[in-house]
């Protein structure tokens, strides 16, 4: 206990400062507050790693007024990571008409924008604009954090 | 009846109501500010329910009325606690309803109403949740009637405004091992009750380990809006008891304006103060294993007991 | 006085509850601490009686109770606790589980108030008002003594005991004998010094101090 | 004869009449003649039940009526008390049964005997002598056991059940026999002055008798067995009214018969009580079968009113009268309010497990939407039952606590030292009750059918929900307005030197500070929830509520074998006490022929076996059954044997009376 507190006490504060300027919110109603439900629709895990990190104290993606949540009733947006394989689209639609409106659908990664170099595989059912209405799509593969705390801001409009 | 009471009652409803998410707010930014990171900020949990109150309200396949009713039931519970019980003033705004085992009845009330609707949807994770719940509250409840038994017998009754007044009027006697051991199992209540770590974790994002949390996840918009402002009102209603219960330093005993505005700010400012440190404390616990849980109840049980003992022969004197 | 009385009533009041936390608590080197916490208690009972009753020599008695149960006794513990498997150790399985014993001390408690209540019926004073304390700790000290399993939480439940009786002893008649109170501290570190070596013997040849494994050297 | 008598003498000639139109009449009409007649029974018993307690008195001496001695009835307070509670009762459960035995089609006996057994319970507060006290017992007796075992034609349990329910009766009666006529038999008026041994011994006797009628541990074995087996609304009657009797008969021959006492016996009786309502309860919560957990549930509130009834003599013995008066009238105030809400629960349970065929919890569930009148109807019973506000329960517990509590502060050591335990005990008792009335709301009426019965149910009909609408009424007077039953409590109480209680809106306590409204608590409670909804609905851009699937996770549809179901909600309560209750689970797997790590198929068996049961009642059985076969030995049926026996028996005779002349 002792040696947590001291490990507090040197590291204080490992937060970066936030970047200025802000866009958004994507959807009235959502100003100042989003619930994010997570969804990997078949993932390699490399952008679950980097939404983690985007969470995690460095990007601190909550002090934009974001959290994760259990379950798409409480949430307002779902992040979508990965290409949609055949047995994740149904999932992906259930999860999606769980979520009470107004609902944002964000897509992360270059798997989740246009499949990605999985294009095309068999067990690929396409990206997730061909299974649900996108409103915001982060490239790269993977993301960097500092993209998904962009994209983050713009829904919150924090 | 008294015109104290009446200020008291509407205050302390009006403080609670608005100041429970806030309170909820300084414990996400303690434990923020304790992980490194920067925070949402104490207007975030309003800015939620803000959120949550405009989102269209869900109603799963398959549940009753009951499931739709809940919510309500938990909060009234919740505010009548806050409108009876003599946090702002010593006096009650309903008197006869300010009984301690009354106050515990009707917290218990909330709990138990939220765990049928929890069981009327269905699913898996409903029940198991109300289950947990309900195990955790059938061995809360007699910790918290024991305490309320230590804290009476010197007072001499189980209404609330006398148990403070009384100490009010004697403030040493809190110093006394009754007190003591009574505030100890009262706190381990309290964190049991309003599912903090390390029995619960209200953060938690994977159901198998979720007790209040699963209770609630089929709630969605307004219904969540109220089950979550009730829940954020239950924990400051428990801090609330303690502080009145043991340090109700500053509370008002007239019902002048000035008298009122300090006993109000005093109240606040304990309640925050022991959000504060609760949510400081739970940065260095894990999580209890749930059968681990009744260990700590049996725990706080029996420190009460050796509450109402102590006060019974060390407080011979 | 009241100050001298709810002083008094606290220190009780702690010398109960680190009884309870050391039934409570599992792991070794907790307990251990707590036996420590409990010391400090004992000998504040006794510093409070001596400067209520102007005793230098009970003072002396106080000093000597800090040092031995405070510092001294629990620093052998740690020793015996060791650096062997021991180390960290927990109570993993005790006779009776935990919630059962804790409610078990509660009788105990509510016992000794009944049993003690002549006692203190005899000259109604704080101190003797607190006798039943005594009592209780003693008791909740044997019965860890006979449900645990480890030798160390058991060398623990006897400490236990013995700061229940000098609790009893220093509410009971103001003045102990030194020379009695001296006595009882000393066959205690022996009784230490003993379980100690014992205990090293046990680890050193069976690796472990679970004392179910004794049995075996029977047949 | 004035209003009180001739109430019970109208509730006779009903019942006589009841069952001789049941003999007469058809069988489409006999259930509504039984039920009828049932009901006129218990309206005549609560008038005059009202009478007695409003100070109306009357004696009724049938010297010629017994051989030895007559029949003699006589009123008062305590037995008005009981006596309007039973009747009270029966009006609810005849107006149910006529319904229920209509579609249960229950024999002829089974609707003869209904009348019959409500009018012996009404007899049984009014006997004045001891002889009569025992006749009237034993005929509430023998009616309730042919009533239990009505339906023995169609489940076999049923026999085993009337087995056990014979047996305990019988050794409970013999048990009353001897003490009464300890004391020299006659009436059962005050005043007897005995050795204090021969009191002791004489209470303990009752203590037994009356304890095992009232289903106190360990007494209560044949309770949670009898109970469920019967028709609904025997199980209600026996559940509610009763139990009560033996309240009655302890209280009677504790306070009245023997005036008071040592203070050991009521220590007895408060050990009695705490342990029943622990066990009760505790058995309750791991129970699955909802008449079984009922009556156990039965046996906790029995349990909760002995303990009030024994504090009572502890404060009487160390002269607070004031305190026992309040502990005695909580102890009554539970009866009142434990026979409305179980009549209800009963009722309502046997109206669910009649129309879905089944009364296992695990395999009912999602009542709610077949039958919402009977859900509703339990709901509020479980409220009652389970000490949470506005329930009936929550008033009398409280009255229960602030009893024990403020008797902590008027001294003694014994008391310093059981007081405490005890309001541990009755804390514990509430809370457990809580979570065994949400299992038993929540997994048997809500959420979603698990068998096609409970899908099919249908609605009740209009007598039974008749019968639950009273019952439910009951429950409500008495949860929100309790003060109209103190003035009878007061002076049914009669240790007290006065009412301990009063208010009719506030509860206030005489002689020590306290006071309860669950009126005001429940308008309070109400009034926010009004306004929480107003506010919600005149919230400035709200939306249309939407109807979707329940969240699966994403997966398929969940099943209704995916539910928790009653034991899976309790599983955590019996790990909890695992060392009280002792669950017996078995795992069995079997294993793949090719290979024995692959597993075909897992199967897992829990049972809670009631373990007092097994402890105390398996060694008597197994002793009784060795003597019985040593008894064989002796009677081999040859004729000479027992001509030789008799023979043995004149002669010895003979011996002794010469030698003793």
């Amino acid at each position: 206990m002792l040696k947590l507190w001291r490990k507090i006490r040197a590291h204080g504060r490992v937060a970066e400062p936030p970047v200025p300027g802000r866009r958004g919110p994507l959807a009235a109603g959502l100003r100042g507050s989003v619930q994010i439900r997570h969804v990997d629709a078949g993932s390699c895990g490399g952008c679950e790693v980097e939404v983690g990190t985007a969470f995690g104290p460095v990007y601190d993606a909550e002090r934009y007024g974001a959290r994760m949540v259990a379950s798409p009733r409480h949430a307002d947006a779902l992040l979508v990571t990965g290409v949609v394989t055949r047995n994740m689209a149904g999932p992906l639609r259930r999860t999606y008409d769980a979520v009470p409106a107004p609902r944002l659908v964000v897509a992360v990664g270059d798997c989740a924008r246009d499949c990605g170099m999985l294009a095309g595989a068999y067990g690929v059912s396409g990206a997730v604009r061909d299974v649900l209405p996108v409103n915001a799509e982060i490239p790269g593969c993977p993301p960097r954090p500092e993209d998904i705390v962009a994209a983050i801001r713009e829904m919150t409009g924090r | 009846m008294s015109r104290l009471g009446i200020a008291g009652g509407v205050i302390q409803v009006l403080v609670v109501t608005g100041g429970a998410p806030v309170l909820t707010g300084v414990m996400r930014q303690v434990r923020a500010r304790l992980e490194g990171r920067a925070g949402p900020g104490l207007r975030q949990p309003w800015s939620d329910l803000r959120k949550l109150l405009r989102k269209e309200p869900v109603t799963p396949a398959g549940t009753g009325e009951l499931f739709r009713v809940a919510p309500l039931v938990l909060l009234a519970t919740t505010v009548v606690v806050a409108g009876v019980s003599p946090f702002v003033t010593t006096a009650s705004a309903i008197g006869p309803a300010a009984d301690l085992f009354a106050v515990v009845a009707l917290l218990a009330m909330g709990t138990a109403t939220l765990a049928l609707a929890a069981i009327d949807t269905g699913t898996a994770f409903g029940g198991m949740g109300a289950s947990r719940e309900m195990t955790i509250m059938a061995l809360v409840e007699p910790t918290l009637l024991m305490s309320v038994f230590a804290l009476s017998v010197r007072a001499g009754s189980t209404n609330l405004s006398a148990i403070v007044t009384a100490v009010v009027r004697d403030p040493a006697r809190v110093a006394s091992p009754a007190g003591l051991l009574a505030a100890v199992a009262l706190i381990l209540v309290t964190i049991a009750e309003t599912g903090r770590l390390p029995v619960d974790n209200p953060a938690t994002h994977l159901e198998l380990t979720m007790v209040h949390e699963a209770m609630i996840l089929e709630y969605a918009g307004p219904d969540l809006a109220v089950v979550e402002l009730a829940s954020s009102m239950r924990l400051t209603v428990f801090l609330g008891l303690l502080v009145t219960l043991f340090v109700p330093w500053g509370i008002a005993v007239t019902a002048a304006p000035l008298a009122l505005a300090a006993g109000t700010a005093a109240f606040a400012a304990k309640v925050t103060i022991c959000g504060a440190a609760l949510a400081a404390g739970e940065v260095f616990m894990a999580k209890l294993r749930l059968f681990r849980v009744p260990e700590l109840l049996g725990g706080s049980f029996l420190l009460a007991l050796l509450a109402v003992a102590a006060s019974v022969f060390l407080g011979a004197a | 006085m009241t100050g001298y009385v709810q002083s008094l009533d606290l220190a009780c009041g702690a010398l109960l509850v680190t009884a309870v936390v050391i039934v409570w608590r599992r792991r070794l080197s907790a307990i251990i601490r707590t036996f420590a916490l409990q010391g400090t208690a004992l000998a504040a009972i006794a510093a409070i009686l001596a400067a209520h009753g102007h005793d230098p020599r009970l003072g002396a008695v106080a000093a000597g109770v800090l040092v031995l149960r405070a510092v001294a006794l629990p620093w052998l513990l740690r020793r015996a606790l060791g650096s062997g498997p021991d180390a960290g150790g927990r109570e993993t399985r005790p006779l009776i589980n935990v919630t059962a014993s804790l409610l078990a001390v509660a009788a105990l408690t509510m016992l000794a108030y009944a049993v003690s209540r002549p006692l203190t019926a005899l000259d109604p004073s704080p101190a003797a008002d607190a006798i039943p304390v005594g009592i209780a700790v003693t008791l909740s000290g044997f019965f860890v003594l006979v449900t645990r399993r480890r030798a160390v939480s058991q060398l623990a439940g006897f400490l236990l005991m013995d700061n229940g009786i000098t609790a009893t002893g220093f509410l009971t008649t103001a003045d102990t004998g030194l020379l009695v109170e001296l006595g009882v501290s000393l066959d205690v570190l022996l009784a230490v010094v003993v379980l100690r070596v014992l205990a090293g013997r046990m680890r050193d040849v069976f690796g472990d101090t679970d004392l179910d494994d004794l049995r075996e050297l029977r047949d | 004869m004035s209003l009180a008598g001739s109430g019970l003498v109208l509730a006779v000639a009903v019942a006589s009449l009841a069952c001789l139109a049941v003999l007469a009449l058809p069988a489409r009409f006999r259930p509504a003649a039984a039920g009828a007649g049932a009901a006129l029974a218990g309206a005549g018993g609560l008038v005059s039940g009202i009478a007695m307690l409003s100070g109306r008195t009357f004696t009724v001496a049938l010297p010629g009526a017994l051989p030895l001695s007559g029949l003699e009835f006589t009123a008062g307070r305590l037995s008005g008390y009981f006596v309007a509670v039973t009747g009270a009762v029966a009006i609810p459960a005849g107006v149910y049964a006529i319904g229920y035995a209509r579609h249960a089609g229950t024999s002829r006996s089974a609707c003869v005997f209904l009348p019959l057994f409500a009018v012996s319970m009404l007899l049984v507060p009014v006997s004045a002598t001891a002889a009569t006290l025992l006749l009237c017992w034993e005929l509430m007796a023998l009616t309730s056991l042919l009533l239990v075992l009505a339906e023995h034609r169609r489940r076999p349990e049923v026999a085993e059940a009337g087995r056990w329910y014979a047996v305990m009766t019988h050794l409970g009666f013999a048990c009353i026999l001897a003490g009464l006529m300890l004391t020299g038999g006659g009436s059962l008026a005050a005043g007897r002055h005995l050795s204090p041994a021969l009191a002791g011994t004489v209470f303990v006797l009752a203590l037994i008798g009356f304890g095992s009628k009232a289903g106190a541990v360990p007494l209560h074995a044949w309770l949670p067995r009898a109970h469920p087996e019967a028709p609904s609304h025997v199980s209600a009657l026996m559940s509610a009214a009763m139990v009560n009797m033996g309240v009655y008969g302890i209280v009677r021959t504790g306070f009245g018969l023997l005036g008071g006492g040592a203070r050991w016996w009521w220590l007895l009786v408060m050990l009695l009580g705490v342990v029943s309502s622990l066990y009760g309860i505790l058995q309750a919560a791991v129970s699955s079968d909802l008449k079984r957990l009922l009556g156990y549930s039965t046996t906790e509130n029995m349990g909760l009113v002995l303990t009030g009834v024994g504090a009572a003599g502890l404060f009487e013995d160390s002269g607070h009268r004031m305190l026992a008066g309040l502990a005695l009238a909580a102890a009554l105030l539970h009866v009142a309010g434990h026979a409305a809400f179980k009549t209800l629960l009963f009722l309502s349970a046997g109206s669910a497990a009649q129309r879905a065929g089944t009364r296992d919890l695990d395999a009912l569930g999602g009542l709610r939407a077949g039958m919402p009148a009977t859900t509703a109807a339990f709901g509020w019973g479980a409220l009652a039952a389970s000490a949470l506000p506005p329930g009936t329960a929550f008033v009398s517990e409280w009255l229960l606590v602030q009893a024990l509590i403020h008797g902590l502060r008027s001294g003694g050591t014994i008391g310093a030292v059981v007081l405490p335990a005890a309001v541990a005990a009755v804390a514990l008792t509430a809370g457990l009750a809580v979570a065994t009335f949400v299992k038993a709301f929540g997994t048997g009426f809500l959420a979603r059918p698990r068998s096609d019965g409970a899908a099919r149910a249908t609605e009740a009909p209009a007598s039974m929900l008749a019968g639950m609408g009273l019952a439910a009424a009951a429950c409500a007077l008495l949860a929100l307005l309790p003060g109209i039953v103190l003035p009878a409590l007061a002076r049914a109480a009669g240790v007290a030197a006065g009412p301990a209680v009063t208010g009719l809106v506030t509860l206030r306590l005489s002689g020590a500070a306290g006071e309860l409204s669950p009126l005001l608590l429940t308008l309070a409670l109400l009034a926010v929830m009004m306004a929480a909804a107003g506010c919600l609905r005149a919230l400035p851009g709200r939306r249309a509520r939407r109807a979707a699937r329940l969240w699966d996770c994403g997966s398929g549809p969940l099943t209704a074998r995916m539910e928790y179901t009653a034991t899976s909600f309790a599983e955590p309560l019996q790990r909890v006490f695992d060392d009280v209750l002792a669950p017996e689970t078995d795992i069995d797997v079997t294993h793949l022929d090719e290979a024995r790590y692959l597993v075909t198929a897992v199967q897992y068996r829990r049972m809670v076996p009631d373990r007092i049961e097994h402890r105390l009642y398996r060694p008597v059985l197994a002793a009784v059954r060795a003597w019985g076969t040593a008894g064989r030995r002796l009677a081999p049926g040859s004729v000479h044997r027992y001509l030789g026996y008799g023979f043995c028996a004149v002669t010895v005779l003979l011996i002794v009376l010469a030698v003793t002349r």
